[in-house]
């Protein structure tokens, strides 16, 4: 058991440090041009869309957690930019690796790298959330192009996207998992409708996506007819993987008691009361232990061995530590609860931003799939309990 | 022993009840919390005329002159409904009023309360967290001067009951020397502004500013309640109407027992606040320890159902246009306001002597 | 609401204080004798067995739910017996009155109430616990009698019983719950074999039962043929509305806040510790929000209004007070949680006393139903959620 | 960077859980925990036989010199089958003595400790819940004097490290001068005694008190933890075998997810433990407090496991001869000994300097 490093990979560290001290300043955040050349570079240096071949615009590194693991600290701690967020590199670039035509994979891949196109994502619909089965958008093949007629909703930033990607019934005969055909359509085209959702911050993330006879070409699906829901389920794997990271919750921890010993309960410093200390204590025993069992993971994964049933846990385990986060934060901040907080990244916002983290820890446990559908998960295929034959529960 | 509500009780109840369901349906509610100013007028007006307001005023001023108790069934149904305005406030200055007021004040205020023509307001809060009479700082004075926060619609009052140093309780007419500042409000249904008085005309109130806190506490235990349930409810409500997997989600047993542990923890909290604001109107000596139990207990159980409900909910709870999120935000509302539940446990801890210096 | 008596009930409660001053001293708790010849007494002035026909030894007194919560309240101050306790008095003679044949209600009910009979419940099976229609043993009529052959467990006090009640399988074609019937059965016979199940408090209170071509008359059944499965449900409606009181947790609070002010922690009184204030608060709001619901319950039974769906909630709400009680107890006991306690009932027994209620607790949440059983009845009853094709869920 | 076993340690883990596996079936448990002595003469051999209690020990004498992760290990995999006895005093004394003795107590010690042939415990907790190295008050002399309690199998101990006044150890052999009082005790398989000192000659030895009592909150975390992963994988067998209306009743959701849940309270646990000796053998600054956390957070978890498994288990989860309770009750000792959840908390909140005085 060595927690440092070692030589190589401290090497490596330095290497990446010094290539983001020459190429990078965090003024340019903003830019998008200076974004998009700096992630060029990187990705030239291996350090970008590691496990995507070059001749799709990655830079095909051989797998090395650690490696990737210091990549992530120094961008983060440089404040650079990583991949581009959003749907495309985080779920349609592996799907169309795993699943996709040649030309597909040409065509679509390098540009989404660059971040030049962004994809929507087409699952959910108004009568399909967890259970994406039952989707009811139809597809008909007339000519060489589908016709599309049908509703999607919680598709996140789909006014910024040119495409999208979605499970849509093409066989309406076949039963129920076998009737879907994994579909990609232009959105910039007559009889595509986007309606913003308003969320419960007063943001609008997401969206509603109606299609009134909305064309594709015939080619633009991926795998074969029928296979839809197959092809999403690759795609299911990698977004729940992608959800959850140990290091967000140590850093909103630690904010945790910084907030503690800035305010007051009983004219006193809150982090001098009893109570809170107990509390404190008790959300950094989860947290720190999530921290080491995802260390523990990840160098179990490196070393080849099965890190076991906890390896279904991680995403859970984070949304329980975001609750006990919130619960506590609230208890602290008092008054400033009240408060409709602000989305501004500045500073000069105040202890009503914990109540964004309160919002955030509710969305958690609903986004990418409920609290339910991970405990089913868990029990399954951690604990190898039976499957149900109504495997639902969510919402 | 009769621990249950008689006839008028229910009666009263149950006509609050029936105005707002058929009054305050969804798109008006988000009018409202779309709306600037967190305001129904005309809701206020129906309210006022239903008697609503005139609960804690003597019928000799054209109230009911009824009991703390009334006013909570009352504050249960509004915090079923999410029903918006200053509601707090306008019973229970009408209350201080009615109980420690001169005749000049009764009359000047009582009657227009009553009717809902004239808004009160209660102005307690401090900077840092001075919910509590003893941490008041504000001087008492003909004329006031200093800051006070987190006043409940205060650009709509006609009057103020101010709490000052010691514990004490001013009467301000809105007017000369009170500046306004609003602040965005997390719960769009309970509106906020800071006060700052500089030389406000004030009139002494004999009535106890502890009283009066722990008045506020019930209501605020009340309005929680009526909230939790209907946060129980609209959960119910979604799992037999929402189909997964063939059938409507209602049938999964984990969500029918993450539902039933939603309503256990809930449903008991009734007799809580029940007890509390009898306990006010009649029980002197548990007055002050189960008002602070009950809005610490159940501003508890509120946000834990609404948290609750969203998930139960998945991402329709999680929109703006699902009402649903209306009622988070008031559990987040009635478990700070005036106090966090470990406040108020650790005073009723203090209350019922659990020292070892006793 | 007016939480005095009133004038009559406070007459009533004089009226049972001088009948308990007269007749009643609690030395006399271990006197067999003494304590049947006062429950004669007590049945006669209209105390005991209130709902009970006087033909059959009851006393047969009108429904007065604050009669009943004052002679509760007078006998447990006067450490005075009620009811004997046991499953004959709680569960059979209800179920004798509801669904018996007349004979079998006048031989069995009067020595029952007398506490000259004891009955042991043979309802659960190894392979039937929460799942009663599951039942294995078999009888079989022969002649002019039953021939049974099986087994039942946890049947408690089965050593002191000479009769039992039991579920019985005797229409081994019919339909599950269609082939079962309520037999009687005499203990004190050859093929019978009691085994004491000793329990997790090394006390021996449940058996195991075995029944090895056992004998029964013909008539000695509750019901119909294939019956049984109703009679039993009966039966189990008196059981579940039998379990849990909210004064019971009252005192058990009471006794915690004691406890907190006579041990130390960090070398002070435990009480003058914030977090323990905190958490004994936060079990208080529990404790007194229940004390008030089934005061309100009872008032409005009383006044013939429907109390809702927190009726079904009164056993689950105590079960979770009761494990709040048990977890800050084992705060509080410190070292002391490490000894087993003693079954005496005498004073000397140090502060692992409350492991007893650790036990009990854990107990309470298996008994009569596991709380899942428990979730599966508020949700359907009293949330109107459908009732699941397998009702299951508990173990 | 690598936070996993190596082969070594893998081996030694595989290793002593094969031995119980097939040793320690469920009729000898019950016997050992319905025996006087709560203990396994047979099972320790057996135990001292595969290197367990060496594994603090040098090679030098006799041991294999690895360090307090690899005790870890085993102590994880000893909760796990709730294994009896003095393992506890038995790997923390050779580790003491190892660290602080003089090359004599090494030698008289040593090579029997590690072989099991002679038997340790800690003599370190006093009444009134003074366990802690700053609380003791035991007076550090040639003979000692003084009372201190909840001992592990005092009456098998050829040798005893006593906790001494200002924090320090001494080193006793078993002999004249020492009085034990056995106790009645909740857990079957740690049986605990008092121990009275009336001139019991004592060595002193230079290891300090708080670094040993650091070491026995990472063994009990270990326990813990194998303690809670076996109460959730045998609340998972019993479900996958229980069949009740029709079907095994892992197959209903609530039972499914009561499940989970139990299970992904407890799985993180595991790197928290493995941090908290790796800190002990390796990161200083961080031992004394990761001790503090993993013995409150992993006690905690195995307790509210042992809950549920109980309660998932029904009926038989409360019977003698179902051995369930044997883990319950390990639960409720690894919870209490050495200090409770919320001191070690505060303990924990100090060592990390959360006050405003710093």
């Amino acid at each position: 058991m060595d927690l440092s490093y070692g030589a190589e990979y401290e090497r490596f560290r330095q290497e990446v440090r010094a290539f983001l001290g020459d190429r990078w300043s965090p003024d340019w955040r903003r830019d998008p041009g200076r974004i998009a050349e700096f992630r060029r570079q990187a990705t030239e240096r291996g350090y970008l869309f590691r496990n995507i071949p070059r001749r799709f615009g990655g830079s095909e590194q051989p797998p090395d957690v650690l490696r990737a693991q210091v990549i992530a600290e120094e961008f983060t701690r440089a404040r650079a930019p990583m991949e581009p967020p959003g749907n495309g590199v985080r779920m349609l670039v592996p799907t169309l690796l795993e699943c996709g035509a040649p030309w597909q994979q040409e065509r679509f891949i390098p540009p989404t790298l660059r971040g030049e196109i962004d994809w929507a994502q087409g699952y959910s619909e108004p009568g399909a959330g967890s259970d994406l089965a039952s989707v009811r958008t139809r597809g008909e093949l007339v000519g060489d192009e589908w016709v599309i007629n049908g509703q999607k909703i919680w598709t996140s930033n789909a006014q910024n996207c040119q495409y999208m990607f979605a499970l849509v019934r093409t066989e309406p005969d076949a039963p129920k998992h076998q009737g879907l055909s994994y579909l990609l359509l232009d959105l910039r085209q007559p009889g595509v409708t986007i309606r913003p959702l308003k969320m419960i911050t007063g943001q609008s993330g997401f969206n509603e996506i109606f299609f009134d006879d909305v064309r594709t070409p015939a080619d633009w699906i991926v795998g074969k007819r029928g296979e839809g829901w197959q092809v999403s389920r690759a795609t299911l794997k990698h977004e729940r993987s992608a959800i959850g990271s140990a290091e967000t919750y140590l850093q909103q921890f630690d904010k945790l008691v910084e907030l503690a010993r800035e305010v007051s309960r009983d004219g006193r410093p809150a982090i001098d009361d009893p109570l809170i200390q107990d509390r404190l204590a008790e959300i950094e025993g989860y947290v720190v232990a999530h921290k080491y069992s995802t260390f523990r993971q990840l160098s179990m994964s490196v070393n080849g061995r099965d890190p076991g049933r906890v390896s279904y846990m991680n995403k859970l385990v984070g949304t329980e530590i975001g609750h006990r986060i919130a619960a506590l934060a609230q208890e602290l901040i008092g008054a400033d609860s009240l408060i409709m907080p602000t989305y501004e990244r500045g500073h000069g916002v105040g202890n009503e931003r914990w109540m964004n983290q309160f919002f955030g820890s509710l969305g958690v446990a609903i986004a990418g799939g409920t609290s339910n559908i991970q405990r089913n998960i868990i029990a399954e295929r951690g604990l190898g309990l039976p499957r149900d034959s109504a495997a639902g529960g969510g919402a | 022993m009769n621990f249950d509500l008689d006839e008028q009780q229910t009666a009263l109840q149950n006509t609050v009840a029936d105005c707002l369901a058929q009054q305050l349906d969804t798109p008006r509610l988000l009018a409202v919390v779309n709306g600037d100013d967190g305001h129904d007028a005309a809701l206020w007006r129906t309210l006022g005329e239903l008697g609503v307001f005139g609960v804690t005023v003597p019928e000799a001023w054209g109230g009911t002159g009824l009991g703390l108790l009334e006013a909570a069934l009352i504050a249960e149904v509004l915090g079923s409904r999410a029903a918006p305005g200053p509601f707090l406030g306008q019973v229970l200055t009408a209350l201080a009023i009615a109980e420690g007021g001169t005749d000049a004040q009764r009359e000047r205020w009582l009657p227009r309360l009553a009717r809902g023509e004239a808004i009160a307001t209660l102005v307690l809060g401090e900077p840092a967290e001075r919910w509590q009479p003893d941490e008041w700082t504000l001087p008492a004075a003909d004329r006031l001067a200093g800051r006070k926060t987190h006043v409940l619609y205060p650009w709509l009052a006609d009057v103020m009951l101010v709490g000052t140093a010691g514990g004490g309780l001013m009467l301000v007419a809105n007017g000369e020397g009170i500046d306004v500042e609003r602040i965005p409000c997390l719960d769009p249904t309970r509106r906020l502004g800071h006060v700052t008085f500089t030389g406000a005309p004030a009139e002494p109130l004999a009535f106890d500013g502890a009283r009066l806190r722990d008045a506020a506490l019930v209501l605020l235990a009340a309005d929680a309640f009526g909230g939790a349930r209907r946060c129980v409810d609209m959960a119910v409500e979604y799992a037999l109407g929402r189909e997964q997997f063939g059938t409507v989600i209602g049938r999964f047993q984990a969500v029918k027992h993450q539902l039933a542990n939603m309503a256990t923890d809930v449903e008991p909290a009734q007799g809580l606040y029940w007890y509390a604001a009898h306990a006010f109107d009649a029980v002197a000596e548990d007055a002050a320890r189960m008002a602070a139990l009950a809005k610490a207990h159940i501003a508890e159980r509120f946000l834990q159902a609404a948290r609750g409900a969203t998930e139960a909910h998945g991402g329709i709870g999680y929109t703006w246009e699902y009402p649903l999120h209306v009622w988070v935000k008031r559990a987040v509302f009635d478990r700070a306001y005036l106090g966090s539940p470990t406040i108020h446990r650790r005073r009723s801890a203090r209350l019922a002597g659990w020292t070892s210096a006793a």
